[in-house]
């Protein structure tokens, strides 16, 4: 009788840790997969107001995707192209005019934190000229999506087939902050590549090659 | 319900080939019959039908190796064909090595395990030796009390057949 | 070109400023590229991290990477897009040869080089050691800042004390020499003439370690100018070569190969060849490639040339009455030279004065100036006048120099009493060497400021008159200043080495050239685009005066050879040893010997078994009084028996740096010998004869002392026939390599033919069919010289690493392409031939079957592809490879050397150890070219894709392409008779075909050698 | 079989003994302290598994460079030591399985401890084909399971895929085998022995074993199965380790004749060493009566046999060599012969062939010594066999340019004296620990070849020992 009670208390034992453990256990992955990856960044850059509500095409930014094997992290002076001129969100500015009216001085040019950020780097001051007194600093984002060196990722033959680029990133347009969506596993790459040589892409006909050396040598 | 069993041991193996075919045709309830080893003709001594493990072991080996032959189709010439060395996608002389190893593993593996699932053998599982030695140099021929032979008339029957030792044991049992 | 291919060049110097300007920051900022040098380090160890993933899966905490930062560029660069690679034009600066070239550049930094195909010398060919030059870039024991008396000083403090010592120079009129190699560098020149044109005495004297001065003293008398006929092999049907190794080590062999190798095509549509006869001591490797080759003591070499002019005399009916002696063999060159009267050449490589002016008279006689010889453009190499620096020699002895530089020569180690000069110049009072890296005589130098790499500076380049290349800057200086800089700063007028460049050009060349440009931006540009120009060249060719060189024939007499002669020889990899410091180079097996990471004493097999010598045992080589050097020795047929040959180049100080090469283990040793050096240096036995170092010494001695060393050779075995007791009599020789006669070949293109092709059914169902491309190679034996151009190449684009001598002495090199070389005929008199063997890509891949995990499999484009992060490293791969081609990483092949990392070429993985890897058609470029086909929305043409050994060989016989292409030139070449493949017989099918090697005979002549 | 008309008239066990008596004198060895012999021997065995370890932790930490390999020669060692010890293991199965489907009731007494032998001959097997791997943390991946590679299985084309499946097979089989062959025994030393320790232990892993006659007969049914099934599966382990050569293109490897030529090889040396270990087992552990001269015999005649078979296909070889006219299968037993490798060839010639003809003689196979010596002789030349095989095809293939030499390094030595070492050490404690002898096997048989049975027999068989064919 007294073994019979130890089993079921066992029993209910294991199956509450099992429950405690569900989150740990849901979140599993292999190594190596990063999937859910989604680093901060060193500039609160927001791909859904640019991507999605100001809807600039990726390839405005990541440009050498169409040319290269890297999409590219975009040069602080692309940045520039804009934000020579917008620095701040509207309603910011006028705060910031509010403000400064009531303080009595003259309201600042940069308002945004984040922007002051790119302009740093730039070693521009206030006024968004060169100051020849600091030194430019690249800004060191943080990668999200990466392979093993071993693998060849090529965005150019990707780009040029037409792949829209959420198929593999997801939907970036609506991400705060962005997040690696795909597992980046090989499965996931062969089983594309396969699905795109049966139905094509936008109904083209494509040869999305199944061989090693596509991507390993 | 109780039952009464009486355990005849016995020192040799014709004694316990007698006692038993004996105790059989005079038609006492044989329940078992322990010994060290296998002594050959003590199942026809006992009246037992041959055991059906062979078919376990034919069927699984059967299903092992056809798993295996669809796998080994499934994987080289259908989920991800790869052309290696220029061999045929489907080359099915080169899938009958692992064919038979898997066959042969399945056949046996799943056999010794049907032997202990039918012979209720487990680590861990407690041993009731009914009779001391039998393990060592004893047979033991054991027989259930019946209306129409009761203890007595075993005991005499095992006197009379050599037996070097008598025991008793009783049993519960459920059913 | 189109404007969006691949290959890009600097469209105008502005442009290309703005572009250093550039790359210096992309140089300070972090790299975008996950390739660069930072994380390339960490690839190995996320190889095996993936390794080790299995235990890691039980690690469910430590599962995320570490964070890997992107820093882009703050300005975006107009031209230059990150993991695109650019082509910029230069010329290769590894010797005076002025080789075109094409430097392919990725985010920054030149990671390849490759020949400039529309360069009229190197014509697309790239050498061994020019390929293996762009490792001297990264080499990270260049010294960066100048020393002084072996301090590390600033720039200013060595420019103080070199300034100093010129003022006081001028003041008191004291000597200051220039002492240089053959510069061809028209800026490098005029910096000099202008250093020291402000000095009272101020001289510059050049001198050479690989001389060809007889040939300019023979020309001054004969022709009277003092000039190096620039020789014109692309149009001699007749080459009679006395000792010049033209196609591996003399003068432009690049260039030499490619014109050479043009001629000697045999096709059905053209049975043609030129005839190449090749009189010499030891077996060179032009001499391997000769049709008739006659072996001959260095001493008889006049006499020889004496022989055949006394035999041209009479053919042209000039005859000064020499005497004729019986030399059949002479009848038969002197027939064929005076056949081809014209179209012939005779070229002669040793130094010495009677052998040129008869090698003169000869051309003289066949009418060869001015067609296969080219005096009003000559050749401005090896421009040494030894008098000079006998002279100089004399000075420095005395001590009356004051300011001596040291510009890209190491006399204290080349000269026999360099020990003894290297004292002399420490008591000089200043000593100034600009060489790149710290060899001996920089280390006898009070002040070293060192130069730049070619690929890091401006410069430009004469190699023959009238033919201008550039050098443009191609990655931020990693070390040094460029000299050009250090000479305007000593001349006292401080300035870039781009302005001094262009200044020269714009001055200098612009208007020699007649351009069709108006102004001088716009030929700057075309010149900086094309990497070349030529001049036009106004005076007609010089006057041939016979005088002298009758007198020689009338003055030479045959010699008696007696003893034995030491021959000093540079090898196709290290020269004089001015690359001696580059591991490629030295684990380069020699061409002919096979050998690697040593020099040793090449003995004639008749020689060797007189005095019971086999390979690996120790001799002591004793030439003169005390002195003496201890050398394995080396079996070698086809030498003279007279003869011991031993390599220059080895065991200088530069070879220090190898003393820990290799992967450490237990049986580890080390790739330097007990003294701390790659070989030894063999100049202490030879001779100095005023200004030149006489490579050859008779009456050497041969002292075998009983010890061995392993000779870190490549291949064991060196014939096609196996050793008569292990063989039925007839099965001996293996058709590895097919071979015929032109005679034969002109009656049946299929002459030759050995092997059995496979069954055209097969026993399988053909599952596999090749819709899209299918790619294949064709090695043209014929042409190829086994110069080993390939084997660099393929290095630099495959990131081949360097194992050291202890592991190419146990067998374990790791080059992807290697070549064959077997010998045949008798031992004295051998044929050479070569066969460039790599990965054979078979269609019926015996390692593919075998691989338990899918690891090496084909490619729908008929690749056999080796995937490397599958591999586990069973072997069975490469044991079942009939070829045995296939290379295994053994250990971690160190790749400690973080700068020499940045050479690796981001295109293909680098393999960790215990993975099979070889040679995998170069797929990195196929893709690369089919993505850009694609991207453009074109098909692939063919030619798009080359394979870096392609790219490289100076001979052309490479050629690679899609076989579906019924225009391709593969598809071309499968037709040909002479195809064959290496044993078709097993039914691998490979994709490797070979032309068959013809050589130049009679087949009577061919039978009478092997029958 | 003949075999068994052989030998019937000489009883199979000496000195007429009774069951009781065979319990308590085969588990004596178990229960009485170790002898000085038995420690004299473990140390010995265990130093050598010591520098075996040692030598393995070397390899893996640096790399398979520091064997002797090369470019052209990748396996040497290594799949030598493999092959040697699958074929050890060989001989194990085969008398338990093959003789016990021909009734041959001789296999009693050595059956038990041939089974350990295979067993641990395997584990010995098992290692190399896993260390011998550039990657060797990567070996899982030679079994096909679900990934997220694409799912990219293996391939099962390649011989080495079979082997990982044979030698697993193998290994799980011969394990049960011994194992269900052992569950009778754990049985009597759980009741037997006086230590409450080793009782819990041996009652585990008895599995609840009574000796009721209803499991004895499933028992005796499914060892049948078992060896039914083991008898082929020794085959086609040992066709399917040949098949590595065999189905390449090197020749000296590719060749038909290699799943015979090996199968009776691997019989050969598993019977060798099956009699190395018996001769000393019975000498250090007392078990005279148990394996008696007749045993040794009928393993000698075994001995005779297949040493017959492995001499003519060592002939054979030659003879389709020289018919096939093909040059390279020609010079590769040429090179065999004569070539640099050619003193290990002739140490497998007559290790192997000529050395075995000496047990035509009916004395030299009764005398202990002689035999022992034959056999570790055998072993030598069996394991010259694989290495010649191996490094002579390999080091001079196709291409001349190609053509090495092959030289092992000590650490290679030391992996190979490593196998011993695992192999003995394993082997001792099971001396140890485990019943050598199947007592329940020997019961039975007991009574076999003497006049009456359950009666004492006569110390002296009252028919002649043995009828000369």
């Amino acid at each position: 009788m007294a073994s019979r009670l130890t089993a079921i208390l066992l029993a209910l034992a294991s199956a509450y840790s099992l429950l405690l453990l569900r989150p740990k256990i849901g979140s599993f992955r292999l190594p190596g997969n990063q999937q859910g990856y989604e680093p901060v960044q060193p500039i609160a850059y927001s791909h859904r107001l640019h991507a999605g509500e100001l809807q600039i095409p990726c390839l405005y930014c990541h440009f050498s995707a169409e040319r290269s094997r890297h999409a590219g992290i975009p040069a602080a002076s692309i940045c520039m192209n804009c934000h020579r001129f917008v620095t701040a969100p509207l309603g910011a500015l006028r705060a910031e005019d509010a403000l400064a009216s009531k303080e009595k001085r003259a309201p600042r040019l940069i308002v945004s934190p984040e922007l002051q950020k790119l302009y740093d780097a730039l070693a521009l001051n206030e006024k968004r000229e060169p100051d020849p007194s600091r030194r430019p600093r690249p800004i060191a984002w943080v990668r999200v999506y990466r392979l093993p060196d071993f693998v060849y990722f090529d965005h150019r033959a990707h780009v040029n087939a037409g792949v829209a680029c959420q198929q593999c990133h997801g939907p970036v347009e609506t991400m705060e902050r962005v997040r690696q969506v795909s597992d980046l596993s090989m499965g996931w790459c062969v089983n594309c590549h396969r699905q795109a040589n049966q139905a094509g892409i936008n109904g083209r006909q494509v040869h999305a090659s199944t061989d090693c050396a596509a991507c390993h040598f | 319900m109780t039952r009464r069993l009486l355990i005849g041991l016995y020192e040799t193996e014709d004694d316990i080939l007698a006692a038993a075919e004996a105790a059989r045709l005079r038609g006492m309830k044989v329940v078992d019959v322990y010994s060290p080893y296998f002594v050959h003709g003590l199942d026809r001594a006992m009246g037992l039908p041959p055991s059906k493990l062979p078919w376990v072991c034919f069927a699984l080996g059967v299903s092992g190796a056809a798993f295996k032959v669809w796998f080994e189709y499934w994987t080289t010439a259908s989920n991800w064909p790869v052309n290696v060395g220029g061999k045929p996608w489907n080359s099915l002389p080169a899938f009958v090595p692992i064919t038979f190893e898997v066959m042969v593993l399945f056949a046996g593996l799943s056999t010794v395990l049907a032997f202990f699932l039918v012979s209720r053998l487990w680590p861990g599982r407690g041993a009731v030796p009914l009779a001391p030695r039998t393990t060592d140099d004893r047979f033991g021929l054991v027989i259930e009390e019946t209306a129409y032979f009761d203890a007595p008339a075993v005991r005499r029957f095992f006197e009379e057949s050599r037996a070097v030792e008598i025991c008793e044991r009783m049993m519960e049992e459920a059913a | 070109m189109r404007a969006d291919e691949p290959k890009r060049y600097w469209k105008s110097l502005a442009e290309r400023e703005g572009g250093a300007a550039y790359s210096e920051r992309a140089a300070a900022e972090f790299d975008e590229t996950p390739f660069a040098a930072g994380p390339l380090g960490s690839r190995r160890s996320f190889l095996q991290a993936a390794g080790f993933s299995f235990a890691g899966a039980l690690l469910a905490g430590c599962r995320r990477a570490p964070v890997e930062k992107a820093a882009p560029w703050l300005e975006q660069p107009e031209e230059i897009i990150a993991g695109r690679s650019y082509y910029y034009t230069s010329t290769c600066g590894a010797c005076p040869a002025g080789c075109g070239l094409l430097v392919k550049t990725r985010d920054g930094r030149p990671i390849k080089l490759e020949g400039n195909p529309d360069h009229p010398l190197s014509r697309g060919g790239l050498c061994a050691v020019g390929q293996a030059s762009i490792l001297g870039l990264y080499d990270s024991l260049r010294p960066k800042q100048p020393l002084l008396r072996g301090r590390a000083v600033s720039w200013q403090e060595a420019d103080r004390e070199v300034l100093k010592a010129l003022a006081e120079a001028r003041r008191s009129g004291g000597a200051v020499r220039y002492l240089s190699g053959t510069l061809t560098s028209p800026s490098r020149l005029r910096m000099i003439r202008q250093l020291l044109s402000g000095l009272p005495d101020g001289r510059h004297v050049i001198y050479d370690t690989l001389p060809a001065a007889a040939v300019l003293d023979a020309h001054e008398r004969t022709h009277g100018v003092r000039a190096l006929p620039h020789y014109r092999f692309d149009r001699a049907n007749v080459v009679a070569s006395f000792d010049a190794d033209f196609l591996g080590t003399w003068l432009s062999p690049v260039e030499f190969t490619a014109g050479y190798s043009r001629l000697r095509r045999p096709f059905e549509q053209s049975p043609q060849m030129s005839y190449h006869v090749q009189f010499e001591a030891r077996l060179s490797l032009t001499g391997s490639k000769a049709d008739r080759r006659i072996r001959i003591a260095p001493e008889e070499l006049p006499w020889y040339l004496a022989q055949l002019c006394a035999r041209l005399e009479v053919k042209a009916q000039r005859s000064s009455g020499a005497r004729l002696e019986s030399l059949p063999i002479l009848d038969d060159v002197a027939e064929r030279l005076w056949q081809a009267r014209g179209r012939s050449l005779v070229v002669c490589g040793a130094e010495h004065l009677d052998a040129q002016l008869l090698a003169n008279y000869a051309n003289e006689l066949l009418g060869n100036y001015g067609t296969t010889l080219d005096l009003r453009r000559p050749s401005l190499q090896r421009q040494a006048r030894p008098g000079d620096f006998a002279e100089l020699l004399e000075e420095i002895a005395t001590g009356r120099i004051a300011v001596l530089f040291l510009d890209g020569v190491n006399p204290v180690y080349d000269l026999p009493d360099g020990e003894q000069l290297a004292r002399r110049l420490r008591k000089l009072p200043l000593v100034v060497s600009l060489a790149e890296r710290l060899d001996e005589s920089a280390e006898a130098a009070a002040v070293v400021c060192p130069d730049q790499h070619y690929l890091e500076c401006w410069g430009d380049a004469e190699p023959v008159r009238g033919l201008f290349g550039v050098q443009q800057p191609l990655i931020p200086p990693l070390r040094g200043r460029a000299a050009l800089e250090s000479l305007a700063i000593w001349a006292g007028a401080p300035k870039s080495a781009a302005d001094i460049v262009r200044e020269t050009w714009e001055r200098e060349i612009f208007p020699r050239c007649k351009a069709k440009e108006e102004s001088f931006e716009r030929f700057w540009e075309r010149v900086l685009h094309e990497g070349w120009v030529e001049a036009e060249i106004e005076h007609p060719g010089p006057a041939f005066n016979p005088a002298p060189a009758q007198a020689s024939l009338h003055r030479v007499t045959r010699p008696a050879v007696a003893g034995l002669t030491l021959v000093a020889y540079p090898k196709i990899a290290l020269l004089d040893g001015r690359h001696a410091y580059n591991p490629w180079l030295q684990e380069l097996p020699d061409p002919i010997t096979k050998a690697t990471w040593d020099n040793y004493a090449c003995l004639a097999p008749a020689t060797a078994r007189k005095l019971g010598l086999t390979d690996g045992d120790m001799v002591r080589l004793e030439a003169g009084p005390e002195r003496a050097v201890e050398l394995p020795v080396l079996v070698q047929p086809g030498q003279h028996d007279n003869v011991v040959a031993v390599a220059l180049g080895y065991g200088g100080h530069l070879t220090r740096r190898f003393a820990n090469l290799g992967p450490r283990w237990l049986g580890w040793r080390p790739s330097v010998n007990a003294g701390g050096y790659v070989g030894e240096n063999i100049a202490p036995l030879l001779e100095r004869d005023g200004g030149t170092v006489r490579w050859t010494r008779s009456g050497v001695r041969l002292v075998p002392t009983g010890k061995r060393l392993a000779l870190a050779v490549t291949q064991d075995h060196h014939t096609l026939t196996v050793p008569p007791r292990l063989a039925a009599a007839d099965l001996g020789r293996r058709p590895i390599i097919e071979e015929t006669t032109l005679e034969a070949f002109q009656k049946d293109p299929r002459a030759g033919a050995q092997g059995h092709p496979p069954p055209a059914e097969d026993l399988w169902p053909r599952d596999h069919t090749f819709p899209g491309h299918r790619w294949m190679m064709f090695v043209d034996l014929t042409a190829c010289t086994g110069c080993s151009a390939c084997v660099i190449a393929c290095q630099v684009e495959n990131n081949v690493p360097v194992v050291g001598k202890d592991e190419v002495r146990r067998k374990r090199e790791m080059h992807w392409i290697r070549i064959d070389r077997y010998y045949s005929g008798p031992l004295g008199d051998v044929d050479v031939a070569f066969q460039p063997m790599m990965c054979q890509h078979c269609e019926h891949a015996p390692c593919e079957t075998v691989c338990p995990v899918l690891a090496t499999v084909h490619s729908s484009e008929g690749l056999n592809q080796q995937v490397y992060n599958r591999c586990i490293g069973t072997r069975y791969c490469e044991n079942n490879c009939p070829y045995k081609v296939r290379r295994f990483n053994w250990f971690d092949y160190a790749r400690d050397d973080r700068l020499a990392n940045t050479v690796l070429n981001p295109d293909v993985t680098v393999r960790s150890r215990g993975v099979m890897e070889k040679c995998t058609f170069c797929v990195q470029r196929i893709q690369e070219a089919r993505l850009e086909a694609r991207r453009r929305g074109e098909p692939l043409r063919d030619g798009e894709v080359q394979t870096a050994c392609q790219q490289s060989c100076p001979a052309q016989a490479i050629v690679f392409g899609d076989a579906n292409d019924p225009a391709s030139k593969v598809s071309q070449l499968l037709k040909s008779g002479r195809a064959y493949r290496v044993l078709e017989e097993i039914n691998v099918r490979p994709s490797v075909t070979y032309l068959r090697l013809v050589r130049n005979r009679r087949e009577a002549e061919e039978e009478e050698r092997h029958g | 079989m003949a075999e068994l008309a052989l030998l019937a008239p000489e009883p199979l066990i000496a000195g007429g003994k009774r069951p009781g008596q065979v319990t308590s004198e085969i588990l004596a060895t178990t229960e009485r302290r170790a002898s000085p012999l038995w420690w004299a021997g473990f140390l010995v065995a265990f130093g050598a598994l010591a520098a075996g370890i040692a030598s393995v932790a070397y390899l893996f930490s640096t790399g398979v460079g520091t064997w002797g390999l090369n470019n052209t020669v990748g396996w040497a060692f290594d799949i030598t030591n493999f092959v040697f010890w699958i074929g050890i293991g060989h001989a194990g199965t085969l008398i338990s399985a093959i003789l016990y489907l021909f009734r041959q009731r001789w296999r009693t007494s050595v059956n038990r401890s041939a089974e350990a032998m295979t067993i641990f001959a395997v584990i010995c097997a098992g290692i190399f084909p896993v260390i011998h791997l550039g990657r060797p943390w990567l070996a899982y991946w030679i079994f096909p399971y679900p990934n997220t590679r694409g799912p990219l299985w293996i391939n099962f084309r390649s011989p080495l895929a079979w082997d990982a499946f044979a030698i697993t097979t193998y290994f799980l089989i011969s394990l049960t085998f011994w194992y269900l062959g052992m569950i009778p025994d754990l049985a009597t030393l759980r009741d037997h022995t006086p230590s409450r320790f080793r009782r819990r232990l041996y009652a585990f892993f008895s599995l609840g074993w009574d000796g009721s006659f209803r499991t004895w007969l499933r028992y005796e049914t499914v060892y049948m199965l078992l060896a039914g099934l083991a008898t082929p599966l020794v085959v086609s382990v040992h066709t399917i380790v040949s098949w590595d050569f065999a189905t390449s293109v090197i020749p000296g490897w590719h060749t038909t004749i290699f799943p015979p030529y090996f199968v009776a090889g691997a019989i050969f040396s598993g019977m060798a060493m099956v009699l190395t270990l018996v001769i000393v087992a019975r000498k250090v552990m007392r078990l005279e009566d148990y394996i008696t001269p007749r045993h040794i015999d009928a393993m000698c005649k075994f001995l005779l046999l297949t040493s017959g078979i492995v001499g003519l296909a060592y002939a054979t070889e030659f003879l389709t060599a020289f018919y096939s006219e093909n040059r390279y299968e020609q010079f590769v037993f040429l090179n065999r012969a004569l070539g640099p490798y050619a003193w290990g060839y002739w140490i497998m010639v007559v290790a192997n062939v000529l050395i075995p003809q000496l047990l035509w003689f009916r004395r030299l196979r009764r005398s202990t010594a002689a035999v022992f010596a034959i056999s570790i002789l055998i072993n030598v030349g069996m394991w010259f066999e694989r290495f010649i095989i191996i490094v002579t095809s390999l080091h001079r293939d196709y291409l001349p340019a190609n053509w090495t030499m092959y030289r092992p390094t000590l650490i290679e030595v030391g992996t190979l004296v490593g196998s011993f070492g695992l192999f003995f050490t394993c082997f001792l404690l099971f001396c140890r620990f485990l019943p050598v002898i199947s007592m329940s096997e020997v019961k039975g048989a007991i009574q076999f070849g003497r006049s009456r049975p359950g009666t004492p027999a006569p110390e002296e068989s009252p028919l002649p020992a043995e009828v000369h064919p």
